[in-house]
């Protein structure tokens, strides 16, 4: 026998719509490598590692572990055979405590009933071994992406899996949080563990793993040593053609004031001040980006200028108007758009299916009908988007639900540029979106900004962030902390720096927003 | 393929072959009241008249009752009896539409003087006199000397729903029941509908803790639920329809005990009579069974005997010789307005 | 004349409350485990319908009022294994089949006792048993509170208890966790091992039991034999208690009470000069009044607590 | 991606597999409980064709479901567990009722004023159910459920203060004028204009729900409040758009039942229509353009199981739980799917393997 610890071959899976996601795969990783599995949206990466774990079920090919064929009925069996996954998506219970998250199907008891002591100090001490820290008391319902994800990785940790796998664990992880991860994975395949590791940056493919396999259009292309390809040659065999990641972009020269933040302040429910007393402003024609680790306050901004949520001091000017008493409906009519950082919460009606998920933010406009929806035009308009943003799918009219985790964050995206929005909010804009399609929307974002438009950039992603910024602000605790200029004369460091709040460039920055542009870190 | 049926009926049933009867009800069997009367009417024919019966219920849903009274009036039945009330107008409309076929309405009548209706026969039952009696007993006992008696001049009334026929029993009840004492208060309750037994015994607690010492319950099913309250509350309690002391006699002695007697409407017996004399009885026409034709009454039965004192069982009967010649004359609640009906209630409210 | 509060403040009352509460209590906690594992039992109706009718036939075949309680529960959680398996396994809208169970517990019932006792009204003449009441000592020595509290009968106290019961059981025990984790998101749940459709099962094998109580209080305690339809509506009336606690056994305790203490108002005002429909309205009215109040209050507390923004979607 | 075709293939196949099993079923109860099973199953399944009389029942029938149905269509769409379907369709009888009685129109206009009477009664009720759910979050379900015996209750006060012919026996109006009745439309059975009526409510209903931006606004809603909310639709407005509408059209289905089948309004309690009407929409998977079969599966059941009963010895309660399997039976989709599953898997990997050859 070879050192394959689990190997799949000839699967095809076929979804109950008809859709075929996997065709003759096979695939297999070793004891104790990292193995990397990449390819474009809609490749098939996450529906062939469901089926290792036991979600869906293979309509041909054999799934063998350890040498021996198994079955693999459902995600307990998968557990029980030493598997783990952290998925793409979130698989957490909204309304319970991280620690009811991390125990639940393992609770510890006492006399029957579920020992809480034990089961916090088990999510405090896995925390704590793999420097994840996480709150165990909080619900989980009231925390930002990144927290949600650490928990998923610590909830397959816990379980203690022989075989790891990972879909996309670090799309909302800060790179400092990124790199302790990593040095975890490391950890474990030294241990012996083996780690299947699903991502979209090459960069990380290439810091950590082993082996890469990579697919294409729900087959596979082949197996390569990571060492022995560069990062040109993943993209090409990923995408089929070459991948720019510099962009041509232009000084800006910004225009009238778009959005402005005054001294604006948030409470939230349990009367922690989220925001506290920031301003700023974003103009025609710049990104301005938003650094900061989750949970600094960048959710709650957000929500208060989507309309999403109002605020407790202060105030939000969009368009010169104070969008306090204006409804949601209003603040898009005066120009703003959004991507919103958790796409299945707020950025899609997924049993819908494409063109009404594409319709929603215009629904109301004439120009689709007065009373009556025009489905002729509607369809036009959504067939377009479709093959501009390059969403795979079979046509228009799929339910959302059926599209792969990437390309549901395109229909997203692809709604919320297509009115050419006076201010974008553009939160995660390219979470888990394939190196291909990152760059077309960059791309995007770029245009769109050199029409004289404004774009407020939140992104865990700091290279994203230092890539497109015009202006880099950083918030800490609920307040900007830091403001650069173009985000791409700053080095990495210097924004971490920022980020823990270890370094400010201005105390009281709420009270001086006007003088501030330009201002470096020492 | 029902007509040649029809004609073939027509002809065997004179020649010997048994009666067919069928029973339309508007409802469900087993309301412990008069649907099971009549449907026990029918169990007698077969039994004493060696019948074919049929018992169809035609369900809740008036729409539901023209279809089925056409479709059973299409078969061979040689009778076809139905009733009360609620029926009247779609017997109307389908009765002339089979002359061939013999009608038999109980506790109801259509209007014989249009001459549209010479097949069908009325059977009317006087449960007002009955009724009467009742609330003579209930005035009666509160102020007698019985064991759970306490004087307190008040007795109840538990209806089913506040609708015409169970006023028409409260209106002679209370009728009855001023008669023998003017100064009567009289609580009166509606369950809101006629399944709800729990309620039904909420109703009775509250009246017997309002000092009621006797109960008259007029609820069908729901009515049951009062007896148990009578039971829990060691109070006296007045059924109706059928001999409710006799339900129980052999399961739950101690509640029969409780039962004063049951205000009794004899549709069965009536619609055995009616049938076994079908030459002989009015068609196209109503007749009328009171206390005199024993057609409605009380049930004299062992606990009546055993725990109503003669003095009270003596006056009652003099009070029922009255009514049975006229001497007095029982007020209906049928026909009776809204408003009248409250101002009867209003004047023995307790 | 009798007054409103002469009606209302006596023992006689306070007792009837306890009394009128029960089946709804046992009913709205069965909704309560079913809710919390992610289904609206609808069927609960027509689960304590067969089961009151299955309390006085067991009573009365084996003479024993415990066994005639057991097989109540039996059939509780025969009639929610039926609705699981239609809607877990065969895949059936929980909802319609919960309807379709309804009408089948109402048919089947007066059927089964058609064939039983050739009655299709109520079963006088098994002669079934009751679950008896009993005195609290020393309890019930204190006035008014003695009366009021005392000699109830033993499911009424079961009722009480059973608050606490599925309040452990949903929140402290493995069981509660993985319920509650499957029915707000069985994705999460199954990703880590937790067999749905089992724990599915369960939940509503437990709505069963506890609805299948307040049917055998029905029969066995409120009154003493089994009548057609005689549940009435509690089943439903158990569903909005549980929906008008927001989902908490204190929360669904309360609304239940709350229930309880109007329909036994209603009883009482009968004895008023007041038209009766609007006497028997008063359960109801009440109830949506008193959500109102409750809605009206937590949307002011959050309006609040969203910073002044009154959230105009 | 499998086509429409074949999936509307793969739906008829199955609903005949499980009504199939769903008779035999059926059979082998009735087997048990009657001497003469074939004549009962006969009279259940064949009956309801007969004669012209018993089509009527069928259709006569359908027609309240259909109404209630639409109704519990719109509101459940927009995943509101309204329950005011029964409560508006009783009070919508009432009203119609009034407005038959108490005010005197000419023939062809009563009737239309009575109906709308009825739908803005029931629209009323819609409302007040959507408006506290959208505005406070009071749980529609719960408050409906309460709300429907309020309008039962106000409805019999109606009804015996102000309707009630006291010289009638049982609870009821006066005799509702010939100028407010709807007239009948086939000759010997009482199926009446409202099937008309409900016809073009299914129609508009259609429409509304799946053509119109506001009918777009209830799905998405029912979808995903958040992402409507977000998107900047105002979702207060949608769920009480579709709660009057589920209400109006539960009350037109009252009025019309009123007019069209009684002489007289003669309800004492609930129909159990609104109910029905939830039967009807989840068979017809909430979508208004099945709901007319739907309904006239559940009336020929209905239809059925009555002349079952009256022509055979099965016991009327027997009807109810074969009704009850047929009902469970028809709506499982699980049933054959993992069948529908290896058939698909197939087709499509043919499909690709044909396209690859094309290639
Ligand atoms: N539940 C489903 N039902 C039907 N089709 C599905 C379903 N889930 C995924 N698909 C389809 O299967 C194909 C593969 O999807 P999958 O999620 O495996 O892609 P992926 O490689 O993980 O993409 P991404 O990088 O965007 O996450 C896609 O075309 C998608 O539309
Ligand atoms: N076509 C499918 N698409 C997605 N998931 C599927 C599919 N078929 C099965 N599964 C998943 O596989 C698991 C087991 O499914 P299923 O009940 O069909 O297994 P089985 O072993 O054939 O039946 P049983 O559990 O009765 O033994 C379920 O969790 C289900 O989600
Ligand atoms: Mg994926
Ligand atoms: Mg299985």
């Amino acid at each position: 026998m070879d050192d394959h610890i689990l190997k799949l071959e000839g699967i095809t899976k076929v979804y109950p719509n008809g859709i075929v996601a996997n065709k003759d795969v096979s695939f297999s990783v070793k004891v104790g490598e990292i193995h990397a599995l990449m390819g474009e949206n809609g490749a098939g990466k996450s529906t062939l590692m469901k089926m290792i774990f036991g979600i869906e079920k293979p309509d041909e090919g054999s799934i063998w572990l350890n040498g021996s064929q198994v079955e693999i009925k459902s995600p307990d069996a998968a557990i029980k055979l030493g598997i783990g996954m952290v998925h793409q998506h979130f698989m957490l219970v909204p309304s319970l405590t991280v620690t009811e998250n991390m125990i639940l199907g393992i609770e510890p008891t006492k006399r029957g009933f579920v020992d809480v002591q034990a089961a916090m100090r088990m999510t405090r001490e896995i925390a704590e071994k793999y420097n994840l820290h996480v709150d165990p008391q909080a619900k989980v319902a009231d925390l930002p992406v990144g927290m949600k994800q650490r928990i998923e990785i610590l909830k397959a940790l816990l379980r203690g899996a022989k075989i790891l796998i990972l879909d996309e664990p670090t799309a909302v992880l800060t790179p400092q949080e990124t790199e302790e991860l990593f040095k975890q994975l490391l950890l474990l395949k030294e241990n012996g563990h083996t780690i299947i590791f699903i991502s979209h940056k090459l960069k990380e493919i290439k810091d950590i793993c082993n082996r890469i396999t990579i697919m294409r259009a729900g087959r596979s292309v082949g197996v390569y040593e990571v060492d022995a390809v560069s990062e040109e040659d993943i993209s090409r065999l990923m995408v089929g053609r070459d991948v720019v990641i510099k962009y041509d972009k232009q000084k800006n020269t910004p225009g009238a004031t778009v959005l402005k933040i005054d001294k604006a302040g948030y409470m939230n429910a349990i009367g922690k001040q989220m925001v506290k007393g920031v301003s700023f402003e974003v103009r025609e024609g710049e990104i301005v980006g938003i650094a900061g680790v989750e949970g600094n306050g960048q959710r709650e901004l957000v929500d208060m200028i989507a309309g999403l949520s109002g605020w407790n001091s202060g105030e939000v000017l969009l368009q010169g108007q104070n969008t306090k008493s204006l409804s949601i409906r209003q603040i898009r009519e005066l120009g703003m758009a959004h991507i919103p950082e958790d796409r299945m919460t707020f950025g899609v009606a997924r049993e819908a299916n494409i063109q009404d998920n594409l319709i929603s933010n215009r629904v109301f406009d004439k120009r689709w009908g007065s009373f009556f929806l025009n489905k002729k035009r509607i369809k036009e308009m959504a067939e377009k988007s479709v093959e501009n943003y390059r969403v795979k799918c079979e046509s228009s009219e799929q339910i959302v639900q059926m599209l792969s985790g990437g390309n549901i964050q395109k229909v997203v995206v692809a709604r919320e540029l297509a009115l050419s929005p006076k201010l974008l909010i553009a939160d995660q804009p390219t979470r888990g979106i394939d190196i291909g399609a990152a760059e077309f929307i960059h791309k995007k974002l770029i245009e769109l900004r050199d029409e004289g438009n404004a774009i407020l950039l939140i992104s865990a992603d700091l290279n994203e962030v230092m890539e497109l910024s015009d202006r880099l602000l950083v918030m800490y605790g609920g307040e900007v902390v830091a403001e650069f200029g173009e985000g791409r004369q700053v080095t990495e460091k210097e924004l971490g720096l920022c980020m823990l709040g270890l370094n400010r460039t201005s105390e009281n920055i709420g009270e001086q927003e006007e003088q501030v542009y330009g201002i470096r870190t020492q | 393929g029902s007509t040649e049926k029809d004609t073939a009926s027509e002809s065997t049933s004179k020649a010997g072959k048994p009666l067919k009867v069928a029973l339309l009800i508007p409802g469900n069997v087993g309301d412990k009241s008069f649907l099971d009367s009549a449907a026990n009417g029918l169990t007698k024919m077969k039994d004493m008249l060696g019948a074919e019966t049929k018992v169809v219920e035609m369900g809740m849903d008036q729409t539901k009752w023209e279809p089925t009274m056409s479709d059973i009036s299409e078969q061979n039945y040689d009778v076809i009896v139905t009733g009360p009330w609620q029926v009247e107008e779609v017997l109307a409309e389908v009765a002339p539409r089979y002359p061939k076929k013999k009608y038999i309405l109980f506790d109801s009548e259509l209007d014989y003087a249009s001459g549209k209706f010479g097949n069908v026969a009325s059977l009317l039952y006087k449960q007002n006199e009955a009724s009467f009696l009742a609330g003579a007993l209930a005035a009666k006992v509160t102020n007698s000397d019985m064991p759970l008696a306490t004087k307190s001049n008040v007795i109840g009334f538990v209806g089913g729903m506040d609708i015409p026929v169970i006023n028409d029993f409260l209106v002679s009840y209370i009728q009855g029941a001023k008669y023998v004492n003017p100064n009567i208060k009289v609580a009166v309750s509606y369950i809101g509908d006629f399944v709800d037994s729990a309620k039904g015994k909420e109703m009775a607690l509250a009246q017997y803790n309002e000092k009621a010492d006797v109960i008259y319950n007029v609820a069908s099913q729901a009515g049951l639920g009062v007896l148990e309250g009578a039971k829990a509350k060691k109070k006296y309690v007045i059924g109706t329809d059928t001999d409710q002391a006799e339900i129980f006699k052999s399961t739950d002695p101690e509640k029969s005990e409780l039962i004063l007697t049951s205000i009794l409407k004899q549709i069965d017996n009536s619609l055995l009579l009616a049938v076994k004399d079908m030459d002989h009885i009015k068609w196209g026409a109503a007749q009328s069974y009171g206390l005199k034709e024993g057609s409605v009454g009380m049930a004299l039965n062992e606990f009546f005997k055993k725990n109503v004192p003669e003095g009270i069982r003596n006056e009652l009967a003099a009070i029922q010789k009255k009514i049975e010649s006229g001497e007095i004359k029982v007020d209906t609640g049928l026909g009776m307005s809204t408003d009248e009906i409250d101002k009867i209630k209003a004047s023995v409210r307790p | 004349m009798l007054t409103f509060f002469h009606l209302i403040f006596n023992v006689e009352f306070g007792y009837a409350v306890f009394r009128v509460t029960t089946p709804i209590l046992f009913a709205a906690l069965a909704a309560l485990i079913a809710s919390k594992g992610g289904v609206m039992n609808i069927s609960l109706e027509g689960t304590m319908l067969f089961s009151a009718l299955s309390g006085v036939i067991v009573s009365a075949y084996t003479h024993s009022a415990f066994l005639g309680v057991l097989g109540a529960m039996a059939t509780g959680i025969l009639m929610s294994l039926l609705l699981a398996y239609c809607a877990l396994d065969l895949k059936t809208d929980i909802f319609l089949t919960g309807i379709a169970l309804n009408m089948l517990a109402s048919g089947g019932t007066v059927f089964l006792l058609y064939i039983l006792t050739n009655d299709k009204g109520m079963s006088g003449s098994l002669k079934s048993l009751v679950v008896p009441n009993i005195k609290l000592p020393l309890i019930q020595d204190i006035p008014i509170i003695g009366p009021i509290i005392s000699n109830h009968n033993i499911l009424t106290y079961l009722s009480l208890i059973s608050v606490v019961i599925v309040y452990l059981l949903i929140y402290k025990m493995p069981i509660g966790l993985k319920i509650r984790a499957v029915g707000e998101n069985p994705g999460a749940a199954a990703s880590v091992g937790v067999n749905v459709r089992k724990i599915k099962y369960m939940s509503l094998m437990l709505s069963g039991l506890f609805a299948s109580l307040g049917g055998a209080f029905m029969s066995m305690g409120y009154v003493s034999w089994f009548s057609r339809d005689m549940i009435a509506g509690r089943g439903f009336i158990g569903l909005a208690a549980e929906a008008m606690g927001r989902g908490t056994p204190l929360g669904t305790f309360l609304s239940s009470a709350i229930f309880g203490v109007a329909n036994a108002v209603s009883n009482s005002l009968q004895a008023m000069s007041l038209p009766a429909q609007f006497v028997q309205m008063i359960p109801y009215a009440t109830t949506i009044i008193g959500l109102l109040l409750y809605s009206i209050q937590q949307t002011n507390k959050s309006i609040k607590a969203k910073n002044t923004k009154e959230l105009k979607q | 991606m499998e086509s429409e075709r074949s999936k509307v293939l793969f739906e008829i196949v199955r609903t005949v597999v499980t009504v199939a099993i769903a008779l035999l079923l059926a059979f082998v109860f009735i087997l048990i409980v009657s001497k003469e099973p074939s004549k009962a199953l006969y009279q259940f399944m064949v009956g309801p064709f007969l004669s012209v009389r018993n089509m009527g029942n069928v259709i006569e029938l359908s027609i309240p479901f259909i109404f209630t149905g639409i109704a519990a269509c719109i509101m459940f769409q927009a995943r509101q567990f309204n329950m005011i379907g029964e409560g508006a369709f009783f009070f919508g009888g009432i009203m119609a009722t009034v407005v038959a009685l108490k005010i005197t129109l000419p023939m062809g206009i009563h009737p239309i004023v009575a109906i709308l009477m009825g739908g803005i009664a029931g629209a009323v009720s819609g409302y007040f159910i959507g408006y506290c759910k959208a505005k406070w979050g009071a749980n529609e379900f719960v408050n409906s459920l309460m709300f429907n015996y309020v309008l039962l209750y106000a409805g019999l006060y109606m009804l015996i203060n102000f309707l009630r012919d006291p010289k009638k026996g049982q609870l009821s109006s006066f005799l509702i004028p010939d100028s407010a009745q709807l007239p009948k439309i086939v000759d010997g059975t009482r199926i009446h204009v409202g099937l008309f009526i409900a016809i073009i409510a299914v129609i508009l209903t259609y429409l509304f729900m799946y053509k119109t931006k506001w009918g777009y606004a209830i799905r998405m809603t029912g979808f995903n409040a958040k992402f409507v909310a977000y998107s900047g639709i105002n979702v207060a407005a949608a769920i009480v758009i579709s709660q009057v509408a589920g209400g109006f059209l539960a009350g037109i289905g009252g009025a019309t039942q009123i007019l069209g089948m009684h002489q007289r309004f003669e309800w004492s309690t609930l129909t159990g229509y609104g109910f029905d009407g939830i039967i009807v929409a989840t068979l017809a998977r909430l979508n208004p353009a099945f709901v007319p079969v739907a309904a006239l599966f559940l009336a020929f059941l209905r239809t059925g199981a009555d002349i079952m009963a009256r022509n055979s010895d099965v016991p009327s309660e027997v009807v109810l739980i074969i009704q009850a399997i047929m009902i469970i039976l028809i709506s499982a989709s699980g049933f054959m799917a993992k069948w529908r599953q290896r058939m698909i898997a197939r087709k499509s990997k043919h499909a690709e393997e044909q396209g690859a050859i094309a290639c």
